[in-house]
């Protein structure tokens, strides 16, 4: 109903494919901008910013990682956590090995080494299809937090053998470390998380993103049209890695401020899995959705269950909210197999013909 | 406006062109939606474009008063061969695109056609099937290679070649300006084009109109409701037609605006939603169909939904049209009118592309009152004109602010109009046309030798608003045995109406009381016929369906009642009614090419069911011969209901015209 | 993309042959030594009752099945077998018996994606969009509305594949191929499960294919009267082998072709 | 550790292993022992996968979640004073209305999506019933009633080669008890009309139908079957170490062999469980040192990764043409 697309009318193929054609979105993705950038920092609370917005935001990155794999190139990957734990542990070696270069270079640029990594644990995906490749990804996943456990030399030898994470200034503003307040902090995921996710947009609508699709929707297809598999589902494997390395290397040094290895065992990967699932497979949007959603979940059943009368302790809270995700997860796949993400476009599409039915 | 101050010098639109070229050379001039984008050319593309055509045309032979038949949908190139011709003093002469091959060989051969410029592939083909009745015909030229490939090329050639020529022939043998210097050459005086019309008998009619004529009248239009360079219209009705040579080549031309080409038919309501047009112009049928779609799809829409729309419909009924007219409004009224602006009459007009109208106008045929009221109240814009290819369109329009369902307008500037005895409106303006193209006698007949053109239509003043008001054709308005009045079109369209009612043709005249054909409408009665499980195969089916005899008896019956209440109008009320087997259709020659009923083949063609009307039948057996689209010829047959309707009592006496 | 010496092949003559080709599973033998050739430019049809092995035959062509004997000679190289890879960069293209679509994907982006190897800009660019790539994709956008243009889909542009009706789905396939602008195009039964309307319609983009971008065209078809108005050439197999090959009328005439086919379709 | 100079490296890896083996066999045997009963385990637990992949095409991931659930079910059960066979009765019962429950609420609404979406859904199911089970049995470990259900313990040993090698009792007993279990079910495919209906299923949907089981039954069956397989699985689980849901991510442990035995195949399930249990615990006792220990955790997955490679269609599955 708010969609008065009349007029708006496309003279060149450049306006056409935009990634945001009509004005109304273009309009409502640049308040949601602004009020990141602005509003949430100026009035939201360091709780809010540091226990809330921080690892939303991080998480959803994952989800976009997780997305690119396992819904644009329709490989399912149950590896999330291992990959995201290769940015992390990259992220601190090469700080403490480079000390000199700064920190932030090294949360994006330990993405590929673990780009490095899922290309890897990509090959077989060649050979081997569907559950099996699931399988082939465990195994990284295990693999890769036995590694975390018992490589001691990833951790420089730390008694704790955890990740601590050292203290650094951006513009003199300590970003990491305890000193980094979660305001400095905040902007540097934000930074960070929205100039990747425009790159993932770009990706996803171009050549590249429609190879990806092609191979998920129809390999034999793909092939026969000349699309190289092999070389398409390792690309695909090494973005996705990357886009999870980051999130990880971010998670510790944004937002844990130290980490052991149990934060990147598989039960991470299950996580990121349900939120892509309830966000909507092959869906950036979806990929923030579900990320909200099953990260905040937690946070919220608490106070709702407490407004309905009933007052519960953390422990049941959690299981609660446990049982929740899994009922959503099954709910999506049962009425809207592609996740939040779709019920937006389709509450869009109705705006769009509002009041028409269709 | 200003740039438009009349410039009498300025007399051809060639001349226009020049002067847009010049004023707004980088202004949009036309776009079409082709391969998936809105190609556009500013004015000083479409000065190259035309030239080189025109010179090409000029290489090809065309001469001074030679004669160009251009042939298709409305399509950038062909407008341009338009201008082309005329450029080079030719004459364009455009053709009914859906024309059958008779038809269009009547039409070229009686103009003489030099050369033919068409769209594709579909409209060589006709060509080419009627040559040999065509002698004068020296080439083809066609817009759209497609499947054209392996033709003989000897007489046939492709718009981009023969711009081609025109830009060889420019380089070698002409100096700068020589093409300026021939467009110069052309008068005021000159003939501009000949239209011809479908007239409701007998062959086309090719109407001779002088720039002097065109240019004025659009100025006029233009000056009327302020129009600028700004206006964004789409062009989809008939090239052949007055109304589209009007508002899409001669007011563009002048006032400089920009005009867009839809896609394909198909698409034409999601491009002018796109383009947004602030211009429109349409026979009553568009808006018709719009307004049956949006009630067939609201019919599917949410219980919610649909009351919410219903309610807002019913305040915007209520307030829409004074507010529309700047009447004193209460606020309340205003703020419910403004929050159903939100909720519901501007996604409609989103919907149909008339967020940015200023100016839409209904012309062609009476338009059904409630469905007139229906746009004006969410807020469009929505005027009536009365006009006639003789006329270059403009006899009478509405002035903003005086806005009347039920009438034409006042006549348009410099046009003079008076009623004779018998109703008929005779009009007299500097729009007038030349004459009948070959035709002195028919000329005669219309054009008085002081310049009064007889428009064939009856109608009168209406002395409360000082509007025009057309009952009828004139010749059309009959009598009852019993002398009673008769005027089938105004019985037709208060059937039409109904959403459900397509066509309707009205008997009576010189008979004893008055009887309907009526054509149900396949989208509405379809869908009312979905949501109330009635199975039906084929429109034959749906049409001899009992509950749809029921339901347009209602509506037969609703017509009676209100012609009751109309006086003269109350013995001529409907007797009986029938629902033909067939949808009327102009390739069986049933319609003119606007889609107007003709009556008088009608009756003869299904002479059986008159006979059956007035001789108190039943039911009626007749078997009809029908024209596919691709010109085959077939036979259906069926069995007609006839259905008896008991009249109303007059709410008036009798009026028995004298 | 092309091997350095292949060949550029004039109209008329020989594009692709197979000679002697053979192809089983496990102990199935789907084709029996059979040869034919396909010349530049015709239509050439493959016709033959179900289980003939038309099917096999056209994977073998592009490379998706490998014949155990045999070989394949594309525009004067001669192949033991085509790989896929080759085949598509060859300018092989083909559409299948039972549409094989992109079926989340819009048409516009099905067809975008027949264009994927003639796509070049790196991942850098695409990573970027703006510039080079967008420049990209909005030459290639042109190409494929022109086709889109060609096959009168503009109202589907926008639809994701797998909500349209057959008819149209086979059409968008048709269109898919031709984006990869291919000098011979496969197609599988193009014409099944269509009414006739839609048979009619695609015989005409079939033949204005052929003589409007000279694409030279193999197809397997079960309704003879189609085979006999399109194709200049018919090969008729049956049980994996061939038992004829000519102008339709000369097929039409063969004994073991009316026993094998027409008797069993009469 | 890992710093160690690559020639001595290389005879840890490739020559003292043998060696020892050769050395001890004792040690080796017992080994070989343990493997094995770890082994029948994971075959279990891969059983259970293998029923339900055979008859619904369902990977079912949620498999390991039931051996857990089931195990506490039943401990919870005897811990609330219910007698430990009418405790073993109630939750057999469970795990039938958990069959019901997941056909009516999971399956039934997603027939013919396609094998991810149901993958998914029994992700779903997993998340659900973690949070369920902790919530009514808590999160903390229990202890297994095995005396009560009379399952033997202590431990049986006799020499060997001048070693001593000892086996549980326990251990004996799940060997047995597994191999029962197998027996048992390879009649039921194979003899039974159900059984037969089953494995129809595997083939096609239509084909059962014409056998006269509807799928909904059919899915009801083979869960229910899964859910037996889990709770012995679990009882003899928790027997050797303890209830936990720990045992739901060590139940993943049985994917690997699933890879080794194909998705379809019971005999591949059993030997590919072998081939697993004894490999990883091999590898662990005389490889694992190198690499400081805990390698089982993904040697199982690297053994079948690099096996796929090689037959990506499992030991026993069978090998797929591709149509177009």
């Amino acid at each position: 109903m708010f969609y008065r697309e009349a007029g708006q009318f496309k003279t060149t193929y450049r306006a056409d494919m935009a990634t945001f054609p009509i004005t109304q979105d273009r309009i409502g993705i640049a308040i949601i901008l602004m009020v990141a950038f602005t509003v949430i920092p100026y009035f939201g609370s360091n709780f809010f910013l540091h226990a809330i917005m921080i690892p939303f935001l991080i998480f959803a990155l994952a989800a976009i990682g997780l997305n690119i794999l396992t819904g644009y190139t329709g490989l399912l990957s149950l590896g999330t956590g291992g990959f995201m734990g290769v940015g992390a542990y990259a992220c601190y070696k090469l700080a403490t090995i480079f000390p000199e270069v700064h920190i932030l270079i090294w949360v994006v640029t330990s993405g590929f080494v673990s780009a490095a990594v899922g290309i890897v644990f990509g090959l077989p995906s060649l050979r081997i299809k569907g559950f099996y490749l699931a399988v082939a990804t465990l195994a990284s996943q295990f693999f890769l937090s036995w590694c975390f456990i018992r490589i001691p030399w990833l951790v420089n030898y730390n008694v704790s053998n955890a990740i601590e994470v050292p203290r650094r200034t951006l513009f003199g503003v300590h970003v990491t470390g305890p000193e980094a307040t979660p305001h400095a902090r905040y902007f540097v995921v934000l930074a960070i998380v929205v100039a990747m996710t425009w790159l993932a947009s770009n990706l996803v609508r171009g050549r590249i993103g429609r190879m990806w699709m092609a191979v998920r929707d129809m390999d034999i297809a793909a092939e026969l049209m000349g699309i190289k598999l092999l070389n398409t589902k390792l690309l695909a494997f090494a973005v996705s890695s990357f886009y999870c390395g980051v999130a990880g290397a971010m998670l510790v040094f944004l937002y844990y401020g130290s980490a052991e290895a149990t934060a990147f065992s598989i039960n991470q990967s299950f996580a990121i899995l349900s939120m892509v699932i309830i966000g909507g497979l092959g869906s950036l949007l979806g990929s923030f959705l579900g990320a909200a959603l099953i990260f905040m979940l937690p946070l919220l059943l608490p106070p709702f269950l407490g407004s309905l009368g009933l007052s519960i302790q953390a422990a049941t809270a959690e299981h609660l909210s446990f049982m929740v995700i899994g009922a959503l997860i099954v709910f999506f796949l049962i009425v809207e197999p592609h996740g939040l993400a779709r019920l937006w476009q389709i509450a869009k599409q109705k705006l769009r013909v509002w009041p028409y039915p269709y | 406006m200003a740039q438009n101050a009349i410039d009498k010098s300025v007399d051809t639109f060639p001349k226009f062109l020049l002067v847009n070229a010049r004023v707004r050379g980088d202004r949009p001039a036309i776009r079409e939606k082709d391969l998936g984008i809105w190609q556009t050319w500013a004015w000083a593309q479409v000065k190259e474009e035309v030239k080189a055509l025109a010179l090409g045309l000029k290489e090809l032979g065309i001469e001074r008063g030679d004669k160009v038949a251009i042939v298709g949908s409305n399509k950038p190139r062909l407008y341009w061969a338009m201008c082309a011709t005329q450029s080079i003093g030719g004459i364009p002469v455009p053709v009914y695109q859906d024309a059958v091959a008779d038809e269009m060989a009547f039409v070229l051969a009686h103009a003489g056609a030099k050369i033919a410029i068409v769209e594709n592939q579909e409209q060589v083909d006709k060509v080419l099937s009627i040559s040999d009745r065509l002698p004068s015909i020296s080439h083809v030229i066609y817009d759209e290679p497609r499947g054209l490939r392996d033709y003989d090329h000897t007489r046939l050639k492709w718009m981009n070649e023969v711009q081609e020529i025109g830009r060889k022939a420019f380089a070698s043998k002409y100096s700068g300006d020589a093409w300026e210097k021939m467009i110069a050459e052309g008068k005021g005086s000159d003939i501009a084009v000949i239209l011809y019309t479908s007239g409701t008998t007998g062959n086309p009619k090719g109407v001779m109109l002088t720039y002097d004529s065109v240019v004025v009248s659009s100025q006029n239009a233009n000056a009327f409701d302020n129009l600028t360079e700004k206006e964004e219209v789409i062009a989809y009705l008939p090239m052949a037609w007055v109304g589209d040579h009007i508002f899409s080549y001669a007011q563009s031309y002048v006032a400089g605006y920009t005009v867009n080409c839809p896609e394909s038919p198909e698409t034409i309501i999601e491009d002018r939603r796109e383009i947004g047009t602030s211009y429109a112009f349409a026979p009553p049928r568009v808006y018709e169909n719009l307004l049956t779609l949006t009630m067939v799809r609201m019919e599917d829409a949410g219980r919610v939904k649909r009351a919410m729309f219903n309610y807002f419909l019913k305040h915007a009924r209520k307030w829409g049209e004074k507010i529309l007219n700047k009447e004193s409004v209460p606020v309340g009224a205003r703020l419910k009118y403004w929050l159903g602006e939100i909720l519901v009459y501007g996604p409609m007009k989103n919907r149909y592309g008339f967020t940015n109208v200023r100016v839409a106008y209904t012309a062609g045929e009476a338009i059904g009152p409630e469905i007139f009221r229906y746009y004006r109240s969410l807020g469009v814009n929505l005027k009536q004109l009365y006009g006639q290819t003789e006329a270059a369109v403009y006899i009478t329009a509405q002035p903003d602010g005086e806005i009347y369902a039920d009438t034409v307008g006042k006549p348009s500037p410099d046009v003079e109009i008076k009623i004779e005895p018998n109703g008929e409106v005779l009009f007299r303006s500097p729009g007038v046309f030349a004459g009948y193209y070959k035709d002195p006698e028919k000329t005669a007949e219309t054009k008085t030798p002081d310049g009064w053109v007889k428009s064939g239509d009856a109608g009168f003043f209406d002395p409360k608003t000082g509007h025009l008001k057309i009952i009828d054709r004139a010749k059309d308005v009959g009598k009852l045995n019993d002398g009673t009045l008769f005027a089938p079109k105004y019985i037709e369209n208060k059937l039409k109406f109904y959403p459900n009612i397509k066509e309707a043709v009205a008997l009576g005249d010189k008979r004893d009381y008055v009887t309907v054909m009526l054509n149900i409408d396949l989208v509405s009665v379809g869908s009312w016929a979905e949501r109330n499980n009635v199975i039906y195969g084929s429109y034959q089916e749906l049409a001899a369906h009992p509950r749809v005899y029921q339901m347009l008896s209602e509506h037969v019956d609703e017509v009676n009642k209100s012609l009751s209440e109309e006086g003269p109008m109350a013995g001529a009320q409907i007797k009986r009614f029938l629902i033909l087997h067939k949808e009327l259709d102009a390739d069986d020659g049933e319609l003119t090419r606007t889609q107007k009923v003709r009556r008088g083949f009608i009756t003869e063609r299904y002479g059986p069911l008159a006979t059956g009307l007035y001789e108190g039948a039943k039911e009626v057996g007749i078997t009809t011969e029908l024209t596919f689209e691709d010109g085959r010829k077939g036979n259906i047959s069926a069995r007609v209901k006839i259905e008896d309707m008991k009249p109303h009592a007059p709410a008036a006496p009798m009026g028995k015209a004298a | 993309m092309r091997a350095p010496d292949e060949t550029t092949i004039k109209a008329g003559q020989t594009l692709l042959s197979v000679e002697g080709v053979s192809l089983s599973f496990g102990g199935v033998k789907a084709i029996r030594n059979v040869s034919f050739d396909i010349r530049k430019g015709e239509i050439r049809a493959i016709i033959g009752p179900n289980g003939a092995g038309k099917t096999s035959m056209l994977n073998v062509i592009n490379g998706f099945y490998h014949p155990q004997e045999g070989q394949i000679t594309f525009k004067g190289i001669k192949r033991k077998k085509m790989r896929p890879h080759d085949a598509a960069t060859g300018g092989i293209a083909r559409t299948f018996q039972n549409v094989a679509l992109f079926k989340s994907m819009t048409t516009l982006d099905n067809i975008m994606a027949g264009r994927t190897l003639r796509m070049h800009k790196s991942f850098f660019w695409q990573l970027l969009r703006y510039g080079p790539a967008e420049q990209e994709e909005i030459e290639h956008r042109r190409k494929v509305e022109e086709i889109i243009d060609f096959l009168e889909i503009q109202h589907i542009r926008r639809v994701p594949v797998g909500r349209l009706p057959y008819g149209l789905q086979k059409r968008v396939e048709l269109g898919r191929a031709l984006a990869m602008e291919p000098e011979l195009l496969l197609l599988d039964e193009p014409m099944a499960g269509m009414n006739l309307e839609e048979k009619e319609d695609m015989c005409r983009y079939v033949i204005d294919v052929n003589n409007h971008y000279g694409t030279t065209i193999a197809l397997i078809e079960h309704d003879m009267g189609v085979v006999m108005d399109l194709a200049n050439r018919v090969v008729v197999l049956d049980y994996g082998q061939k038992i004829a090959d000519g102008t339709p009328d000369e097929v039409k005439a063969n004994k073991a072709v009316i026993d094998a086919y027409l008797g069993v379709a009469h | 550790m890992l710093c160690v100079k690559p020639y001595s490296m290389f005879c840890k890896i490739f020559i003292i292993p043998f060696y020892e083996m050769w050395e001890l066999p004792d040690i080796f045997v017992q080994t070989l022992w343990e493997g094995l009963v770890g082994g029948t385990l994971y075959s279990l637990i891969a059983l259970g996968f293998v029923l339900i992949f055979k008859a619904s095409g369902v990977f079912n991931f949620a498999q390991g979640i039931m051996v857990v659930f089931a195990a506490l079910s039943l401990v919870g059960l005897h811990a609330i004073g219910v007698p430990a066979i009418l405790a073993l009765a109630l939750t057999v019962l469970i795990m039938l209305v958990l069959a019901f429950a997941i056909e009516r609420v999971v399956l039934r609404p997603l027939v013919n999506q396609p094998d991810i979406i149901l993958f998914m859904a029994t992700f779903g199911l997993t998340y659900f019933l973690i949070g369920f089970g902790e919530l009514i049995f808590g999160g903390d470990p229990k202890v297994m009633i095995t005396k009560q259900l009379y399952i033997p313990t202590g431990t049986l040993s006799f020499d060997f080669a001048g070693g001593r090698v000892e086996m549980q009792k326990l251990d004996i007993t799940a060997v047995v008890v597994a191999s029962l279990m197998v027996a048992v079910l390879a009649v039921f495919f194979s003899k039974t009309r159900i059984g037969r209906a089953l494995r129809a299923v595997a083939d096609s949907h239509k084909a059962a139908l014409s056998v006269g089981i509807s799928l909904n039954q059919i899915w009801i069956i083979v869960w229910f079957a899964a859910g037996l397989v889990a709770l012995v699985t679990g009882i003899m689980w928790g027997a050797r170490s303890e209830v936990s849901f720990a045992l739901e991510i060590i139940a993943l442990k049985a994917l690997p062999v699933l890879i080794l035995g194909g998705f379809t195949s019971i005999p591949g399930a059993i030997v590919g469980g072998l081939i697993i249990g004894v490999g990883e615990k091999v590898g662990e006792i005389y490889w694992g040192p190198l690499f400081g220990r805990g390698i089982e955790s993904w040697l199982a997955y690297m053994i079948a990764l690099v096996f796929l490679l090689f037959r990506p269609q499992g030991l026993f599955g069978e090998k797929i043409i591709e149509r177009v």
